[in-house]
This record gives C-alpha cells, structure tokens and sequence, in this order.
C-alpha cells in the first residue's frame, strides 16, 4: 500500500500543507528566535521581564484567543494587515498566516531552547574573540552560534513539532480551506466533525506522529553528535 | 613602544589604584594572589571599564576616562593569552590560528603564519581539535592565535599557572623567543618566581592592589627588601654569553667576566642568555674551596647584608659588577664574620642552575 | 471557476456531498472551510475570502448582515433542524415532555450538551428544557463540549447516559439512540441560514446558493436529517 | 474596582477552579517528569528513543486528539478509568481530570527544563557523594535534587502557565461543568462564541495573563537567586 | 590494613595493567601524565568497572572479576579525595563535612568531628559555602569530608596539583599528620617529586598503565635507575627527631647519629620527622670544607655512582646507614676522583632543606 494510495488527494494535500507550514514557521522563526534568547540571556535591560512575559503569551493563552488577536492584527482591516496588504504581504487566510500562527505558538518553545544554550556558552570565549578583533556581531556568527547549534537545533525541532500540531490558533486565523490552509490538525479535526470520520482522523494522526518523532528522534541523535564533537 | 597605565577601579571590597610604564622587552606583573594583577589585565585589554584612569600605547589613547575615550577590545588590537587558554572548541586548530588574522588592519604588519607555527612548534597539530590537545600543547596553540592577530602587544595572565612542571618547562622557551626574536611587548603575569626571573624585563611587583616596585628586573628581583616576598624569587639575573660548549656535556658561559659552567644550554656560542641564579642555591666561603664538586667559585664583595626575622639572612654579593643574592642562616653571618665590603667566595653548583634558571 | 464555502462545522458531510454533487454537475470547484459559526463569522468580518457562508444559528448571521459583511439580497433560510435525546446503543424510546424524569434517567451520570450559552445546539437544548421545567433539575450535572460533535462522542463513548445533539447528529451516529425529539416549540426555531458574503464579486455565487436549495441538494440534506426551510 | 466586583460568580469560581487545576497539575507532574527527565538524561536504555518521543506527543498532537485519546483511556469505560473507577479515583469529569489534561500536555515543556537541568549537573559530585556512602536515591534527594532547583523551578512555572491556558484537550477530555471543570480557558471560549462576548473575554484574558505573567516573573526572579547561591 | 589491587582494564587505546600491595601508611602512585594513576584510583574506588582483576582491603573483597563480586563505591567506605575538591556546592562547609557521617555504619569507628576540624584548622569556615572559599580551603574540607565518613582507607588523587606552591605548602602537613596521627591507609596520587618525597611509604611507580617498580620510599626515591623519570624527586628521605631548638631560629635534628640543622621545624624535641634532601642541593667535597656558609657537613661514604647521559651524575652516599644521593657533574666526578667505598664530605645548605623538604 502506498502512501499516496493510502490518502485521498485532499488529505495528502493536508500533509504537503503541514510540512510546509511547519518548516517555514521553524526557519523564519530562528532569526527573531535567536535575538530574543540573546536579548533575553545576555543583556540587562529594562523591559527584559516584559519581553519575557511577552514571548511566554501563547503558551499561557488559550490558542483560540492567541489565533483571534493574530485575526484582528494581521487581518486585512486590522492595523499591522492594513499596513502590509498593499505592498503585497497578506497573512490571513493565506499558508503564510498559518505558518505564522504555528511560529508563533511555537515561539516560547524556542527560545527557551535557544536562551539556555546561549547560556550555557562561556562568555570568556567571547572575549577572547574580541581580544582577536572580531565584532560583536562576528564574535555571535563565529563563535556563540555555532556553540548552540546543539540547543539551536533541539529547539528548532521541537517549535517544528509544535508547529505541526498546532490547531486551535491556525483555524481561529486562517481558517481551514481544502488546499490552502488546511493543515493536518486542522484536516483532523474536520474528520472529527464528520461521523464515521474517525478512521480518516486516525490515518492523519499518525502520518503527523511520525513525521514529528522522525524529526525528533534524528535531531536526538545529531545534537548528540554535534555535542560530542565541541566537548571540550 | 610604550604601555602606560594608569588606574582606579573599585571591585566589590577590592580597590585597585595602579600606575607604570611598561616599556619594550617583558614586563612582568608580580604578586600574591589577590594583588589585582588579573585586574590589570583586563582592565587593558578593555574587558573591563576602570573608574578613572587611561591606558595608552606608545601615545595612543585606548582609554581615557578624563576624555571618555573607549576603545572596545576588538580595536585594541593587543594580543591576549588566557590561563585557560580559551581555544575555540569547534575550530581546528588551524582555524583557530587563523581567527584573529581577518580581522587585522590591512597595513598590520602581521608574523608570517609558517614562521609562528615553526617558533611554537604546532605544525603537527594543526588538523586537530582543541579538546584533543594536552595542555601545553593548547597554550602554544593559543600563543600562536595571538600572534597571528597581528598584535601590537601581548597580555598574558599567567598562560602557564594551570599547566604541571614539565608542561611549564616546555612552553617558557616560548616566551623567551618571543621576547628575544620579536619586536612586540608584553605584559605578563605571574606568581612563579622562576617565570619572572627568567622573562621580565621590568618588573611590576603589586600588593594589595597597588604598586609595591617597579624597576628593571635584575634590581627588583635582586632587592633584598622585595624578594621576602615571593621568597622564591630572591636571586640574581646574569646576563652571560655562551663561550664554548664543552665535550663533557658543560657550556662555558661568560658574565662581564664571571666565568660560568653549567649543563648544555641550548645556544650557540655568541648568544646571550640570562641565568636565574636562586640565592638559596648560593653558598658562601671565607677562602676559596677546594676539591668541591661545585664547578663554579666566583670571588665576590659583599655589599649589603639584610638579617631576616627568622633564621635566615640575605647577602647581596657584587660578583664583578654583576649582582649575586645568597640566601644563608643568620648563624652563618656570625661565625664566618660577614661585613660589608669583606671579599669572599660565592660557590654555585652547576646544576642547581640548570633545572629552570636558564633562558 | 471556483467557489469557496465557510460552513458551520456541524455541516459536516453532508455539504461535503452536496458540494461534489455541485462540481459533477457543474465542472466548478468548491472549497468548504468548516469551522465554528463564531470562528467563521468573525474571519468574515476580517475579509476572509469566502464566497459563501452558512451558520448555524441567526444571531451570527444577523452580526454580520448588521456589519454590511453579507450581501443581504442572497440571504436565505436554508435548513432545519431539530434536537433529539440520545443515549448510548439502542434506546428505549419514550416522550420527551414535562413528565421526563432525567434525574433518574442519568444515574450519578452527566448530560452531554454543547456549551450551553455560547454554542447553538447548547443554547437550543437549555431553551427547550427549561421550557420543559427540566433544566433545574439538571442543571449542575451537564457536561458541556466545545461544539455538538463532542458532546456526541461523549453520549457515543458511553461516557454520558444521555446527551442532547441535532437529529442529524444522532442519525449519523450508529452507537447511539433516539430517546426522543424534543417539541419544536419548546425551543427556537433551529434554522442554518446562508449568504453570498459582501464583496464576494464570485458569479458562483448565484448559482451555488440556488443549488444548495435545488432537489439534487435537497435529497441529500433531507436523506442526512435535516429539513429544508421552505417546504 | 474589586476583583470580585468586576468578576461575576461565575467567572471567579473558574478563576479558582483554574489555578486549583494548574497549581495539582504542575505539583503531580514534577515526581514523573523529573523521573522521566532522569532517565532521559542518565540512562542508556533501548526504548529511550520511543519514551523521549512519548513524552513529546502531547506537543505534536491536536489538544482535540489528546483529549479524545483521553477520554478513550481513562473515561469510566476506558481500560484505565474502569480499573481505577472501583478504588475511587475518577478523572472522567471532574476538576482532576481536567488537571490530567493540563498535566499531561504541559508534561513535555516539564521533562525538558528539568532534563536540560539534570545534564547540567556535573556527575562527579554525585560520584563524590556515593564514595562517602551514599546510595544511590540519597544521592539524588541530597545532591542532584536541590541542585536541579532552578531548573526544576522553571520547568513547573512553564508547566503552570501551560497548564493556566490549556483548553482543546481539557474540554474534550472532562467537557465544561460550571464549578466542576470550568476553567478560565472553557469561559474565555465561551464568551468568544457569542456575538458581543468580547468584553468579558478580555477580563477573562486579562486575568489569566497577570497570573501566569506574575508565576513567570517570580521564577524568573527566584531562580536567579537561587543560581547565584549555587554558583561555585 | 592492607590494600591488595590487581587490575586489568581497557580504556580506549590505553591498556591499564596492575598490580601491587598497598600496606598500612601512603602509598604513591607515582608516574607521568597519562601513565594510569587515576584510572587505578577510580576503579578502587568503584568508579569503573575493570575488565579483570580484584581489589581487596584486608581480605574483604571489594571486587573480584573471577567471582563476580562488585561492591559499588557506596559501601566500599574508601574516602576519596579528588583533584577538584567536589564539595557540594549548595551546602555550608558544616553540612559538607557532615555529609558522609550519616552513611556511616553505627559501628564505624569514625573520628571525632572537633578532632577533624582542629586537625584542618577548618573551624572558622563552618558557615561559609564552598564558592567562597580559597582553593586551599575548599581541599581541607574535602578532606576532612572524607575523614567522617568513617573510611577504612583514603584516596586521593592528586589533590594539591590544581593549588599553588604556597597552597600546596599549606595543605602538605595535613596529609602529613593523617599519614602520622591516624591510622588509616591512603593511596595517594601524584606526579610531584618533593609531595611523593614527604608523603610517601611505599611508592608504585607506573609508566604506560604498568606497574614499573614497587617499593619503601626511601628505596625507590633513591635508586638511581628510577629516578631520572621524576628527576627532582631524586633524593633521600632522611627519619629525623627533634633534638633541640637555638634560638637563632634553627633546629638541631638527628638522624641515627647525623646532627643536621635546619631553619625552625614546626615540631616540639623528641618529635619524629622526615626530611626530603634533593640529590640537587648536596654538594661533594673530599676534605671538610671550612669557613663556608654551609652548616651541614657530613662525612659520608661513597656507595656508588651513576653516570647520566648528559653531563650529570649520581652519586649515592652512606651516611651513618642513612642515603643519601647527590647529583653533580660528571666533570667533578672525574676532578674529585670519586670511586666507590671513597670516604668524603656532603656538604648541605640548612636553606635548602627548608624550602619544602621537611614534613
Ligand atoms: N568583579 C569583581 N567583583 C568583586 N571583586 C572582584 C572582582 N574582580 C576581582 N575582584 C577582587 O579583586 C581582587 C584582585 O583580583 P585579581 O583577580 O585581579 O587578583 P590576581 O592578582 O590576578 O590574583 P590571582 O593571582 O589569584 O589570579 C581579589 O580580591 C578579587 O576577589
Ligand atoms: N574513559 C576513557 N576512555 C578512553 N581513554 C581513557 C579513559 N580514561 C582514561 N583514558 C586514558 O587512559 C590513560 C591514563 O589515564 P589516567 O587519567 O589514568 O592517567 P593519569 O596517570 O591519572 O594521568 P594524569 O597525571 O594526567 O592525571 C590516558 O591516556 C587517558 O587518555
Ligand atoms: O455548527 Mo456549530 O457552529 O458547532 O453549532
Ligand atoms: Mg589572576
Ligand atoms: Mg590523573
């Protein structure tokens, strides 16, 4: 039995959705990811708790209040939408607002991740690059960031794996349109509604676990290996 | 080239309220643990912000508190070794090496990469990784990473303190190079008696956070007033220069005049070395001895004589216009009548001098 | 051409099925986003590019008809409903009226609802039992679901004794019983109305909402256990 | 303005009800998830890989599925809900079963703080301990416990505010019993499906977001202090 | 009590193969880094897991490959001391040392806490925490720690090698009084000369994870075909008592008929102790010099002599049925005409002696 015999078109569509969704929620959420854990490891500044409490919000939020507000910023009438629709950047009801909702639910997952890798870096080898001339900013690509890609990546997958099952801020914002924004959780749930549906639910169910358990299992094992080769 | 220094910087319960010059040559900062030589240190490369003060090189202005002036590390341009020696763990180590280099001014004059790894004896390591190096080997690597930033000065916090004897005696030939063959000052920290007196040029002695001496190394070290302090230390420094090497596995050396013979130095006939003469290691006789098994008898004036509060006493010798520290018991002093201007003998066993003093 | 839907989700299937019977007859493609009426009505007012909704209840529509986010022209009554007492397996049948003794019925055991002020098959089943003088007596003992489907599950699952779902929800469920319909007047009037949305210039349109009220539809509404409005 | 003027009965009853339920989730997880992150720290064992991946479930699934699987297990017909159910011990709902649900998804962001922690500790003070006689449990209790501290810390505070929004699996799991299982997040729900319930859910928000706010300060706050004693 | 280790192990590309007796007083393992010291230590303590071997303290089988037997270290009661001093971190020096008490077995007979703590000199730091201790502290503790435990044996594993010399000088004669006052083997690492000097009853000396030679201190040290591997262990271990004390600060001893003097030893007359004279510091002269600083002069007997392969040579003495080496040029060798059975003098600075050499 193949795969794609297995699923209907629409289902597979679903997988293909989610996988996009969560790879792109993961990728553009590691630049602004990696600068709060910094911010939030390294420097002392005034709002730290606030930035802190901040990127905290949607693991404390209920999704559904998380997707709303993501609804009333982001939306064509809403303040940061109506802003950015004309030159041609439209999150709701787009895969991009999916991927956006999932990036955001999956924030705090990591940049906890990335703080305490971050953290766990002496900063006198930081220093000691600086005595050498480099940069702040050199001193983050040469030296902090490839120390963390242990932690970076551990917290990488896991805001992927988050981002693959997230579901109640994805509909609230972008609803759950066949082909467009129907994402696997979403696809789940849709099935759930429907009676008789459980088979096609659990079918999904467990396309989406292995996905996340294959990426887990491989970055256990790669963050192992990358560990290893920087103990010192 | 010139260091200048000049600061005030208030640590926790600690005060620091330093000032010297540090000219070409070693200059070694000196004292018990907790002196704030560390402190220094860091306060020059500019990983700490003194109070008030500055810091300049050969006129250049690197901080400057009445001005503001704040130069950040990576602008310094002062090449730093570290006691632990911070070698990036996810570089091998010829991209540690090459670090600093890119980040150089254009017009640096930077040491030629082969001549560096040839002089710090790396060029089989190259392809490792730090984890993989003991610890001497980490040093030359982090040495050798200093240089290649094209420095124009070293720091160095006592880069040997973590390592064991022999690791020591492996990498202090290094700094003696660094000093004889390169044009870089360095400022270097240490409470190892032995590594002053075989590197420093001036030494810097602090106590306490603030200047105790400052001074040419030989008369700070052959102080009789200073060297109760790092006890070890109490001892001369001769300039010598290697005559000849004897089949016998001797050299012959030759001090203004004092003839020495010591275990095979590793020079060429020509070359100057100082020799670290420990003032315990110094015997004193009325008459000249004979049929001794020390080789080397210098007749010698006595110039000054300081009891200590213990049983101990120091007699500082003029060995022919060299100054000589012999370490010996105040009992001694009494019975053989020692005084002032009195011409007596010094004995010195060739290999008391060998173990750590020559370089 | 292509017409994109949003449906309550208790819709479900059977639009799926009308919406294929829509694309065989007409070669268009249909796009049905199911969600909660709320949850829809709101990403229409935030311009969703939906063609078409359908709610489950009025109020919804009504905000939105109020907020100009319908063509108010296209808005039609589309479907009823009605509500049932399920139990778990086959069920003893008996009349759903002001004798009904639920306490009894439920044992220690909980009555599953939607939410009972927020979620329409909720707000209809409180309205009809305490129309009935029954919603006293159980009041503290419903367990109440985040839509009608789970309360369904609950009943399905054997977790609750009884719930109170559409009929249309009972009828799909082969692991739970009709106790009873409850009066048509003991509640408001269960009605899913449907609009073409405001600024949806889709000339589907038209035609979508019209099938949806053709016989080909109404077979297939009819068949999962609903009514249709205008017969 | 009063707190208990501004909140209805109702609404302060789930304000209660929802710190009672995220205070037992976080304090019943903490004795598994620190086993469970000890053996994922210590331990070499063959199913490492499935346990890790186990534990990370509740992050890749749809809350809806969790609770679905949920009820399925510990409903009073569920294998474990029957066997538990004679001895007294129901989930199936009350207010524990809605800390089960809370328990169980913020169980992953538990393990991984307490992991991250347990890999921290360097085990040759737990060597030195067992030399002095040490078993191996008084090892545990006495050295790697108290200094996990800070990390345990902020592992149950993630796992509190988690546990303060967690609503898919809950509601599905224990469904929505004023006073019994009416969490914060079921109320703020409810408020959103009505036309006009914005207002109310705001409050609701407003609420939740101060207390998990004030948890995440406080550890924050607390577990400095704590690392700088320990700091050697 | 006896320590009986036999071990057989695989560590990477390093093979550890052992075996030797460690009887009652220390027993050094001596050896150069990387030669197996801790792994032997490590696997006592019940650390890892020899492939092969047993390891047996007065009968009681500790582990035994052949019998399967593995007690795990927790109740193998061998107080082990490391390198970095491990204290908890989170607890006061007071519950520190408390620590092992509990574990205990009742019948244990531990030594009195007051008794520990004078011992260490460690009774004001009771309330501090480990952070905010100096290094030399933070060993005291851990061995105090250790001590209440109720252990039947020590270990230690180079515990003064992180410390500097004046910590080291400061932690020396505690190991000194537990090898002296307690009854409680311990097998000590090191890879310093004058701490296996001071310290050592019995000495192991490993090379490449073998055993290369087992013996008394005083044999081992002074055998000149072991000693060029530490060189400045070279030496003899002198048992002297107290005779008096002048009060020009120095102290007269005895060594089976030697009167030696030395600067004040910290020792009331009568007092047993052992002086460490490095082959280094005698000097050899065939009449009795006189008029020299020197006061220590010994007519000693040549016994034989050990031409090196540089320019060195050792020369071993009897002195009155005590050993004595001294290293000195093969050139003086040759102009002194020494030959075994010769009877000359050993001329001894009492400041040499002083530095380190007496415990
Ligand atoms: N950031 C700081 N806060 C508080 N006290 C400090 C700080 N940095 C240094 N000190 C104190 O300043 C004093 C000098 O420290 P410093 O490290 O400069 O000494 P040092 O001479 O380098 O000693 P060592 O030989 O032990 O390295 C010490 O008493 C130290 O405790
Ligand atoms: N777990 C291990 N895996 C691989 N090699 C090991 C392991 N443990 C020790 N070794 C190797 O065994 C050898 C002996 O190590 P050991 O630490 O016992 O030496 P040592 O005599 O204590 O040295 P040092 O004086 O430097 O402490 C070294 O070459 C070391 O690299
Ligand atoms: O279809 Mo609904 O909006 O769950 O009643
Ligand atoms: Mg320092
Ligand atoms: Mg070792």
């Amino acid at each position: 039995m193949t795969l794609t015999g297995w699923l209907g078109p629409e289902e597979w569509q679903a997988v293909a959705l989610s996988l996009k969704v969560a790879t792109w929620a993961t990728l553009a959420s590691l630049p602004p990811g990696i600068l709060v854990a910094y911010a939030l490891a390294r420097w002392r500044f005034p709002g730290r708790h606030v930035l802190n409490g901040l990127v905290h919000l949607p693991l404390i939020l209920p999704p559904v209040v998380t997707g709303y507000l993501l609804l009333l910023t982001f939306g064509r009438q809403g303040p940061v939408g109506a802003l950015l629709d004309p030159i041609g950047i439209t999150f709701a009801f787009r895969w991009t607002g999916a991927a956006l909702a999932a990036a955001i639910m999956a924030f705090p997952l990591l940049v906890r991740a990335i703080r305490l890798s971050i953290e766990a870096v002496d900063p006198k080898l930081e220093e000691a690059a600086a005595t050498l001339g480099a940069s702040r900013l050199r001193v983050f690509v040469t030296i902090t960031l490839p120390l963390i890609l242990p932690g970076l990546l551990a917290g990488a997958i896991l805001a992927f794996a988050k981002a693959m099952g997230e579901f109640g801020a994805t509909i609230t914002f972008v609803s759950n349109i066949p082909g467009q924004t129907q994402t696997l959780p979403t696809a789940i749930y849709a099935f759930l509604q429907v009676p008789g549906g459980e088979a096609s639910a659990i079918r999904l169910v467990v396309i989406s676990v292995a996905i996340a358990m294959l990426a887990l299992v491989l970055s256990e094992v790669f963050a192992q290996r990358l560990a290893r080769r920087l103990r010192q | 080239m010139t260091l200048d220094v000049s600061l005030t910087q208030t640590l926790g319960a600690f005060t620091l309220d330093v000032a010297f010059t540090a000219p070409a040559g070693v200059t070694v900062l000196f004292g018990p643990s907790g002196s704030g030589k560390s402190s220094v240190i860091q306060a020059v490369a500019g990983l700490s912000r003194p109070d008030k003060g500055h810091v300049k090189l050969d006129g250049e202005v690197l901080m400057d508190s009445a001005s503001g002036r704040w130069l950040p590390p990576r602008a310094r341009r002062l090449g730093t070794i570290f006691q632990d020696a911070r070698l990036f763990p996810h570089m091998s180590v010829a991209r540690n090496l090459a670090y600093g280099t890119r980040f150089a001014p254009r017009d640096a004059v930077a040491l030629p990469r082969d001549r560096v790894i040839d002089m710090l004896g790396i060029g089989d390591l190259l392809e490792r990784r730090p984890h993989s190096l003991s610890g001497g080997e980490k040093q030359r690597v982090a040495i050798g990473r200093a240089l290649l930033a094209a420095p124009r000065m070293l720091l160095a916090d006592e880069p040997l303190a973590a390592l064991d004897e022999a690791r020591k005696a492996e990498i202090l030939p290094y700094f003696e190079r660094l000093r004889d063959e390169l044009d870089i000052p360095i400022l270097y920290v240490s409470h190892a008696a032995a590594e002053v007196a075989r590197l420093a040029t001036t030494v810097v002695v602090l106590e306490q956070g603030r200047v105790r001496r400052v001074g040419p190394a030989a008369e700070v070290l052959g102080d009789p007033e200073i060297t109760p302090m790092g006890s070890g230390a109490a001892g001369a420094m001769l300039e010598a220069r290697v005559v000849t090497h004897h089949p016998d596995g001797l050299s012959e050396l030759d001090a203004d005049g004092l003839r020495l013979l010591l275990p095979r130095v590793a020079r060429d006939p020509g070359a100057t070395l100082r020799i670290h003469v420990e003032a315990q290691d110094v015997m004193l006789a009325r008459r000249r001895p004979e049929d001794i098994s020390a080789l080397n008898v210098l007749p010698v004036t006595v110039r000054s004589i300081r009891m200590g509060d213990g049983p101990g006493a120091l007699v500082q010798l003029d060995a022919g216009g060299n100054l000589l520290l012999a370490r010996i018991t105040r009992r001694s002093v009494a019975a053989m009548g020692l005084a002032e201007g009195q011409e007596i003998f010094a004995v010195l066993k060739a290999v008391s001098v060998a173990r750590d003093g020559v370089g | 051409g292509q017409v994109t839907v949003f449906a309550a989700a208790s819709l479900g299937e059977v639009l799926r099925d009308v919406a294929d019977r829509f694309e065989d007859e007409t070669g268009h493609e249909v796009l049905v986003s199911f969600a909660g009426s709320s949850v829809l009505a709101r990403q229409i007012q935030q311009g969703a590019p939906a063609d078409v909704f359908i709610s489950a209840n009025r109020d919804w529509m009504r905000v939105l008809a109020e907020d100009g986010a319908i063509d108010p022209d296209s808005r039609i009554d589309l479907l009823t409903n009605s509500l049932v007492l399920i139990a778990p397996g086959p069920a003893t049948p008996a009349p759903i009226d002001k004798t009904l003794d639920l306490p009894a019925r439920l044992g220690d055991g909980v009555l599953a609802m939607a939410l009972v002020d927020a979620v329409p098959a909720g707000i209809y089943g409180k309205a009809a039992l305490t129309t009935l003088g029954l919603w006293d007596a159980v009041a503290d003992r419903i367990a109440q679901t985040d839509n009608v489907r789970a309360a369904l599950a609950l009943v399905a699952a054997g977790e609750a004794p009884l719930g109170i779902v559409y009929a249309t929800d009972a009828a799909a469920e082969p692991r739970v019983g009709v106790v009873g319909t409850f009066p048509a007047d003991s509640h408001p009037r269960i009605v899913y109305p449907a609009a073409a949305v405001a600024g949806s210039d889709n000339p589907l349109n038209d035609e979508f909402l019209s099938f949806l009220t053709g016989p080909e539809a109404r077979d297939i509404f009819t068949a999962a256990g609903f009514g249709m409005v205008d017969s």
